[in-house]
């Protein structure tokens, strides 16, 4: 039952028989005006490269209708070869990309976004999804969070756009840590959409509010804890209140550096976006088939890793290996399947 | 017969109303309404009545106001505007590459801030001359240089967020005169400016005169188009300048500055007695309702609303506050668009 | 009472059919049409693969939930209003959808329309009643339905199960036409029949081009807004269902990004947004143009940022050759 | 043409070159000649009266004077020299401004920044405003026509007559624009103005004879032939003649216009008789609004009953109230015996009752659409079959009424507002003749901007209505038509029903007898 129809047909299922030169990369994201993103399709174009190709690079604004009519569009195209590397933008945006990909016979690998029940092994176009696993990350960040306030005190948390399962999970992790530090309190939540203009107005606002009750800030994403470092140098608290974030963009990592902020959790842009077009190519070419993409590599959680004052130094530059990308190495950071 | 008449004996002169000076009642509303909700919310929160929450309001409230004050005008002359996520996109991105920053060398200061402010109006411009030349609505123009806007910030933004390390942009967010910080200054004067401009210039008055009747001002011999694009260079100024006080804030420059702007700052000059029809409100009432709206939205985070319900109950208390705002003006045969 | 006899005859009054409308004014009503060809022309050019008919077929798929929001926002632009609240109710309904199909079954569509038309209703009643402006009920109405789908979804995609109710939605009529989009243009051709056979239509134009003229000459313009209102609230629940049929699934954010690209297609479709002067044909042409240049631009390589300033560029100049401007006097 | 006139004006010459002259001017709109060749001579120091019925081209005419409309052939000359005007500014700089028909003020703005729009010299300097120089200059012009308006009211808070004045006061600053003395051309000023307000700005043409010429043009002959000097006569877009003032009389001044000899008798005689107005249709007791308070009135089929009262009587707002555009605070009305609903004009429309408002271009007529459209726009049911509408049913109906009521317009689907003021309103009026179903018809100024002709037809379309048993309620443009068409007379002052008068054909009051009573 776990070899599910992955591996059914004897032509090898989803597995593929293209030439390279006529595998076509597609990279899809919200938008590029946000540095991990542009990053990510930064490090497609380095992939698609590295085996003599290029990346059709395809934003769609954090539209979701949007971003199902570009997919409907790419797949009325030709599809035989089609390698999609695709970031949904909500849960409930991957069902109908899945469908129609297996549906037209592209090859598809899908990141972060991904309703629980949707069972990967159900579809063998659907070559893999890798995500991040929210709920360590939420939970470590709320750890340092905790260890750099000492262990007591109140903190605020800036909560993600609500109806997404990154923010969900982050949030939940925020509670199983707050469950193990049962000094630390929750004074206030408050949800800023990821953005860093109003993570900076919601933070002020809880400030007045709480006042020096506050000791920490944990933020969903770094955009928003960046936004709260701003927020707090306005209030004249640089430096006395501790902030978390996680994504581990370029300026959070300079913030930890620099001591402004505390911790943040890496999810490394440029090689979700180079691994998912190398999985996709690799079974499409043939090099990889489905029968040996074992099952728990269908949807995994990607490595993550606590960035403190003390690592950072290592994530400061982004060093995407190529040879993360060969064909016999593409799950190797893998820490296990998506329970 | 009619002229021989003798009816001329009849008009005595009935005492004439004397025109209203200063706040009519009709003008009323939205004041009132601030300060219902104030009070309310200070009833209903002891972290809400706080000086250093008013100061919180003020200092949030500078960046909308600024947006109001350009769209004011837009919205006076009975035209609209949309542009304001574009353009402010565009000068935060490019105030940020323009003063000293981690992207490249400049160090421009203040001479950034001017480019950058002038880039928005020059896009400001070209909604007004999409407008006056091509005869497009200025909802669709407006949309349309937003979109360009952002597609320019987006090439210029280039991947990789520009940090600002410019002393003096970065100041204006967290230094303080009178207990305000720069920002907020910067915003009492843009309405002051607006203010003037409105009340003394002839930028202003015909702004307000082309909401009353346009064609009256042809015939009149005035050339409209001309200032139908200044007024719209000059709102593109404003939210060049909303866009840098934005970079100032975060410090760093956004695409995404100016998203959301343009409802916000719409709703805040209609809530204010701004009608989108034209021809009635400026840049007091506007004030107003920039005020209205950041007490509403703080004062529901500081008596604890639940975030999911955060933008309904907002949504909620403009619509009411409208309608009370309304009331007293209520007429059959009243046109509402 | 017998109809009066004057004394004066019409001397010389040229009343007789000549004098309709020129070939010119003929034109300007085909102008939407001719904006979408060359569009489809010029992408075209740009990637010949783009005219095939499997993509086609894909675009007006993909244009269904577009052209009956469009179409049902039109009535209200022309009744001289604006309504905000589309896409945020077509959010909602496909969360509604989601979250009663398991007790409804087959019904659920119905049940989704006649809800939202009802929400639609109300903001109309709201609107005329109150007086207060159309843009104000409805970005009210939009943050409070944004609010209620949110907390009423628990703040997350509610998945159906039973995809028989929206299946007939996904099938394609002759092999080729999506369903979706023959639902679409049948909306059209009935709102378009109803105004065209019955008084409403020209209700409907007096409300939009002199609403007290309108309603000193008796027309019920409180009706014709609220039903206006109706019916664009009626469609956003259609678009809904269309919605889900595609996604399988009901989400409270789903359709918010549609608002700007519908009332983009009503005016690219060359209908006032001063009211009065306009068609449903117009925003289903709109729409389809829309469509092309969201999914179009990307898709034949035009880079993202350069997809925007394509984008603002290209809509400006569509209206610019749309825009019957004989219609309307004033452009504001 | 070769007049090549010598530029430097001799004054004592015998035949001064002429302010303006215009020769062989010709207009054409789709489906209309608006102009048709012509000619027209506006000598220096006269008035020059424009005669000629609704559509004649009047407008028209005067318009391409001041370079709003662009003639297809046709010269202009102003004192000798061929000018091409293009723009308002070239006609206020060559001294040519004119008064137009419909009103044009910026509501929102002071009456001071509207008479010196376009013209503010020194009370803008650099694009600043001075407000006091404003208000000086702005009142310098209100105390020429003699008029108490405070410069700094908003416009929109002045009455119409007020607003008229506002108009000429702005006018009037064309003195200080051109050099030359200048041509003053006024488009109707009178038709909204009130008798004393007619006198003052009759003072005013006098005196500006003194040092300019003027175009006025008015649908009342008798005021053409009191003000003006000579009176040039248009018919069907071409000039048919001109005929000097001094000893002519209206009916004369009437043949030219119209080609034929008109009938003297405007007000078509008739009328109820006392004894036949013992039940009344409409009955209204102590209805009280917001400008009005315990009004009674009755009315009986087929009796016309004139409201007359000064301004801020509160006629217009009763009018309005029975009509369900004004609400009430109290009263009961009742229509044929059956309480009338006043909550809208829905309900007005279906109890039986018509309005006609006096804004006929903002509240009467909706301008974009065709004269079809606007006609049927209320007894919808006239041109449907079912709930259907049947086109061929409106076209027969619609250019039936066209010919009942000889509307000049192109097609039924031309836009009413390419229509002149005339024809608009009789286009309003056949709004709700064309059900016969209206029960008591409401007029407010039906004939103001209507020619002679077209408003004999209207009177002859009152009294044709009311010999059918329709109830009218007039506010007439003038006492002298409220007496001649009323069967009774109403007045108010304040707000209130003051007095009423019989009026009976052959036992008329004199509008001085009204005066009295109005104080
Ligand atoms: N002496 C003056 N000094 C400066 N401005 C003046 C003066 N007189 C009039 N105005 C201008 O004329 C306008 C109309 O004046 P008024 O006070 O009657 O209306 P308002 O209150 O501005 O109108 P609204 O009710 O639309 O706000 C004012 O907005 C003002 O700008
Ligand atoms: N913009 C226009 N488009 C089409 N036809 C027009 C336009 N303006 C005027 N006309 C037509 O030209 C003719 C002359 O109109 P004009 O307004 O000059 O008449 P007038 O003599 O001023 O009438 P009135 O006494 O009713 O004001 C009319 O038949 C009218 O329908
Ligand atoms: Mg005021
Ligand atoms: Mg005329």
């Amino acid at each position: 039952s776990e070899e599910a129809s992955g591996g059914g047909n004897d032509e090898a299922g989803g597995s593929g028989a293209c030439k390279p030169a006529d595998v076509k990369l597609v990279g899809q994201v919200r938008n590029e005006s946000n540095p991990y993103e542009a990053a990510w399709l930064d490090g497609g174009d380095a992939f698609a490269e590295s085996v003599d190709l290029s990346q059709e690079r395809l934003t769609y604004d954090g539209d979701s209708t949007k971003q199902q009519e570009q997919v409907s569009q790419l797949l009325a195209g030709d599809t035989e070869c089609l390698v999609m590397n695709i970031l949904p933008n909500g849960d409930s945006d991957t069902p109908p990309i899945v469908e129609q990909a297996q549906e037209a016979g592209a090859y598809l690998v899908t990141q972060w976004n991904k309703p629980a029940d949707l069972n990967v092994a159900d579809y063998d176009h659907w070559v893999s999804h890798i995500t991040y696993n929210g709920v360590e990350s939420g939970k470590q960040i709320g750890d340092a969070l905790s260890e750099a306030i000492g262990g007591s005190g109140g903190i605020i948390a800036l909560q993600g756009i609500l109806d997404t399962g990154a923010a969900k999970d982050r949030f939940a992790g925020l509670e199983e840590s707050l469950a193990a530090n049962t000094d630390v309190k929750l004074l206030d939540e408050q949800t800023a959409n990821f953005s860093r203009q109003e993570a900076l107005e919601v933070t002020k606002t809880l400030l007045t509010k709480h006042g020096d009750d506050v000791k920490g800030i944990w933020a969903a994403n770094d955009d928003m804890a960046l936004g709260a470092l701003e927020a707090l140098k306005q209030a004249g608290k640089e430096g006395e209140v501790a902030v978390v974030g996680i994504d581990a963009v370029p300026d959070a990592l300079t913030a930890i550096e620099d001591g402004a902020m505390t911790a943040t959790v890496s999810s490394d842009g440029p090689w979700q976006g180079g691994i998912g077009l190398a999985i996709g190519y690799c079974v499409a070419t043939g090099e990889l088939s489905m029968d040996d993409v074992a099952a728990e590599e269908r949807a995994w959680y990607a490595e993550q890793f606590l960035i403190e004052k003390d690592n950072v130094a290592e994530y400061m530059e982004p060093k995407t290996d190529e040879a993360d990308f060969a064909c016999d190495n593409v799950f190797s950071r893998s820490q296990g399947a998506i329970s | 017969m009619t002229l021989t008449s003798p009816a001329e004996h009849v008009d005595t002169v009935v005492a004439r109303p004397q025109p209203r000076r200063g706040v009519s009642f009709r003008d009323a509303g939205p004041p009132i309404a601030l300060v219902v909700i104030f009070l309310a919310f200070s009833v209903l929160s002891d972290d809400f009545r706080t000086f250093t929450n008013v100061q919180n309001i003020m200092d949030t409230a500078a960046v909308l106001a600024v947006v109001t004050c350009g769209i004011t005008f837009v919205l006076m002359m009975g035209s609209i505007d949309l542009s304001a996520p574009g353009l402010m996109g565009a000068s935060a991105i490019a105030v940020a590459l323009l003063v000293a920053n981690n992207r490249n060398g400049n160090d421009l200061g203040l001479l950034g801030v001017l480019v950058a402010v002038a880039i928005a109006a020059a896009l400001g411009c070209l909604s007004g001359l999409a407008l006056v030349l091509l005869k497009v609505p200025s909802f669709m123009t407006t949309l349309g240089v937003s979109a360009v806007g952002l597609g320019l910030a987006t090439l210029m933004f280039n991947g990789v967020q520009p940090n600002i390390t410019d002393k003096m942009l970065a100041s204006w967010a967290v230094e303080r005169f009178l207990g305000f910080s720069y920002l907020t200054w910067i915003a009492v004067a843009c309405i002051l400016v607006g203010w003037l401009v409105q009340r003394y210039s002839r930028l202003g008055r015909y702004a307000y005169a082309i909401g009353g009747a346009e064609e009256v001002l042809s015939l009149s011999g005035i050339r409209v188009k001309p200032y139908k694009v200044a007024v719209f260079t000059m709102a593109g100024a404003f939210y060049g300048l909303a866009g840098v006080m934005v970079t100032s804030q975060l410090s760093a420059g956004l695409v995404q500055a100016g998203r959301g702007f343009d409802f916000q700052a719409i709703t805040a000059a209609v809530v204010g007695g701004t009608l989108l029809t034209g021809g009635r409100g400026g840049v007091l009432h506007s004030t107003v309702g920039v005020l209205l709206v950041t007490v509403v939205i703080n004062g529901l985070v500081q008596i604890g609303v639940s975030p999911y319900w955060q933008g309904g109950v907002q949504g909620l208390i403009v619509v009411v506050a409208v309608a009370a705002a309304v009331l007293p003006q209520r007429r059959r045969n009243q046109v509402v668009k | 009472m017998s109809t009066p006899v004057l004394a004066t005859p019409a001397a010389d009054v040229g009343h007789a059919d000549k004098g309709g409308p020129t070939l010119g004014q003929r034109l300007t009503s085909f102008m939407p049409l001719i904006a979408l060809v060359a569009l489809l022309a010029a992408l075209s050019i740009a990637d010949p693969d783009f005219l095939t008919q499997r993509s086609l077929t894909a675009v007006v798929r993909t244009s269904a939930p577009l052209v009956v929001l469009a179409v049902g926002a039109t009535l209200v632009v022309l009744c001289g209003g604006i309504d905000l609240s589309i896409a945020a109710l077509t959010s909602l309904s496909t969360v509604f959808f989601a979250l009663w199909l398991p007790d409804l079954g087959g019904l659920t569509t119905l049940a989704v329309i006649a809800a939202t038309a009802c929400i639609g209703a109300v903001q109309g009643l709201t609107h005329v009643l109150l007086r207060i402006p159309s843009f104000i009920v409805t970005l009210g109405g939009m943050s409070i339905f944004s609010a209620v789908a949110l907390v009423i979804s628990d703040a997350g995609p509610v998945r159906i199960t039973d995809r028989a109710a929206t299946e007939w939605l996904t099938l394609y009529v002759g092999g080729y036409v999506p369903m979706a989009f023959v639902v679409a243009v049948i909306v059209v051709a009935a709102i378009a029949l109803v105004l065209r056979l019955t008084p409403i239509q020209s209700w409907i134009t007096a409300t939009g081009y002199s609403e007290p003229a309108a309603r000193l000459a008796g027309t019920p313009v409180d009706l014709v807004k609220v039903a206006a209102f109706t019916v664009s609230g009626a469609c956003a629940g259609l678009a809904s269902v269309m919605l889900v049929s595609r996604n399988f699934s009901g989400s409270p954010t789903m359709a918010d990004n549609l608002l700007l690209p519908a009332v983009a297609a009503i005016v690219v479709g060359g209908t006032a947004i001063t009211g009065g002067h306009g068609s449903v044909w117009r925003s289903l042409v709109g729409a389809l143009v829309i469509t092309l240049l969201r999914v179009g631009l990307p898709i034949v390589g035009v880079p993202s940022a350069w997809e925007q300033i394509l984008y603002g560029a290209i809509i400006v100049a569509a209206v610019a050759l749309t825009l019957d401007r004989s219609k309307v006097l004033i452009i504001k | 043409m070769s007049i090549d006139v010598q530029p430097e004006q001799t004054v004592s010459e015998p035949a001064p070159v002429p302010a303006l002259e215009v020769r062989g001017l010709v207009k054409h709109y789709p489906g209309v000649k608006a102009l048709d060749g012509v000619d027209l001579v506006v000598r220096q120091h006269e008035v020059l009266g424009l005669a000629g019925e609704n559509g004649a081209g009047k407008s028209t005419l005067l318009k391409a004077l001041v370079g709003l409309v662009r003639p297809d052939t046709g010269e202009i000359y102003v004192r000798g020299e061929r000018v091409r005007m293009r723009s308002v500014v070239e006609a206020a700089e060559n001294g040519i401004g004119m008064v137009f028909q419909e009103q044009s003020l910026v509501p929102n703005l002071t009456a001071a920044e509207n008479i010196v729009l376009g013209s503010e010299g020194s009370a803008v300097r650099r694009g600043v405003y001075r407000w006091e120089t404003m208000r000086k200059m702005a009142q310098e012009q209100l105390d020429k026509i003699g008029s108490d308006i405070n410069p700094l009211a908003r416009t929109d808070t002045l009455s119409f007559a007020d607003r008229q004045m506002v108009e000429i006061a702005k006018l009037l600053r064309i003195e200080q624009r051109s050099q030359h003395p200048p041509v003053i051309i006024l488009d109707e000023p009178t038709s909204v103005l009130e008798s004393k307000e007619i006198e003052t700005l009759f003072a005013q043409v006098r005196r500006l004879r003194e040092f300019a010429s003027v175009v006025f043009v008015s649908h009342r002959l008798d005021e053409v032939l009191d003000v003006c000097d000579r009176v040039s006569v248009l018919r069907g877009g071409q000039s048919v003649g001109e005929l000097p003032t001094a000893g002519a009389v209206p009916a004369e001044l009437h043949r030219m216009m119209i080609g034929s000899t008109g009938s003297d008798d405007h007000y078509h005689g008739g009328g109820v008789q006392a004894a036949d107005r013992r039940e009344s249709l409409l009955s209204v007791r102590g209805m009280s609004g917001a400008t009005f308070r315990d009004v009674d009135l009755d009315v009986a089929p087929g009796e016309i009953v004139g409201i007359v009262g000064v301004h801020g009587s509160g006629r217009e707002d009763v009018c309005r109230a029975l009509f369900g555009a004004e609400p009430t605070t109290a009263g009961d009305v009742t229509l044929d015996g059956k309480k009338l609903d006043l909550s809208g004009t829905r309900a007005a429309c279906a109890a039986g009752i018509g309005y006609v408002p006096a804004e006929r271009k903002t509240e009467g007529m909706v301008g974009p659409m065709s004269v079809a459209d606007n006609m049927v726009l209320t007894k919808q049911g006239a041109r449907c079959t079912g709930p259907l509408v049947s086109p061929r049913k409106q076209a027969t109906l619609v250019d039936r009424w066209i010919d009942r009521l000889s509307i000049r317009t192109p097609h039924r689907g031309t836009a009413i507002q390419r229509l002149s003021g005339g024809n608009q309103q009789k286009v309003v009026l056949a709004r709700w003749l064309i059900a016969g179903d209206i029960k008591l018809l409401l007029l407010d100024h039906p004939t103001r901007g209507l020619d002679i002709g077209a408003r004999s037809e209207v009177y002859r379309l009152m009294r044709e209505l009311a010999g059918n048993g329709v109830a009218t309620v007039l506010l007439a443009d003038s006492l002298e038509e409220a007496i001649g068409m009323s069967d009774r007379i109403v007045v108010m002052s304040d707000g209130r029903v003051t007095k009423e008068i019989d009026c009976p054909s052959g036992a008329k009051p004199t509008p001085l007898d009204l005066v009295k009573e109005m104080v």
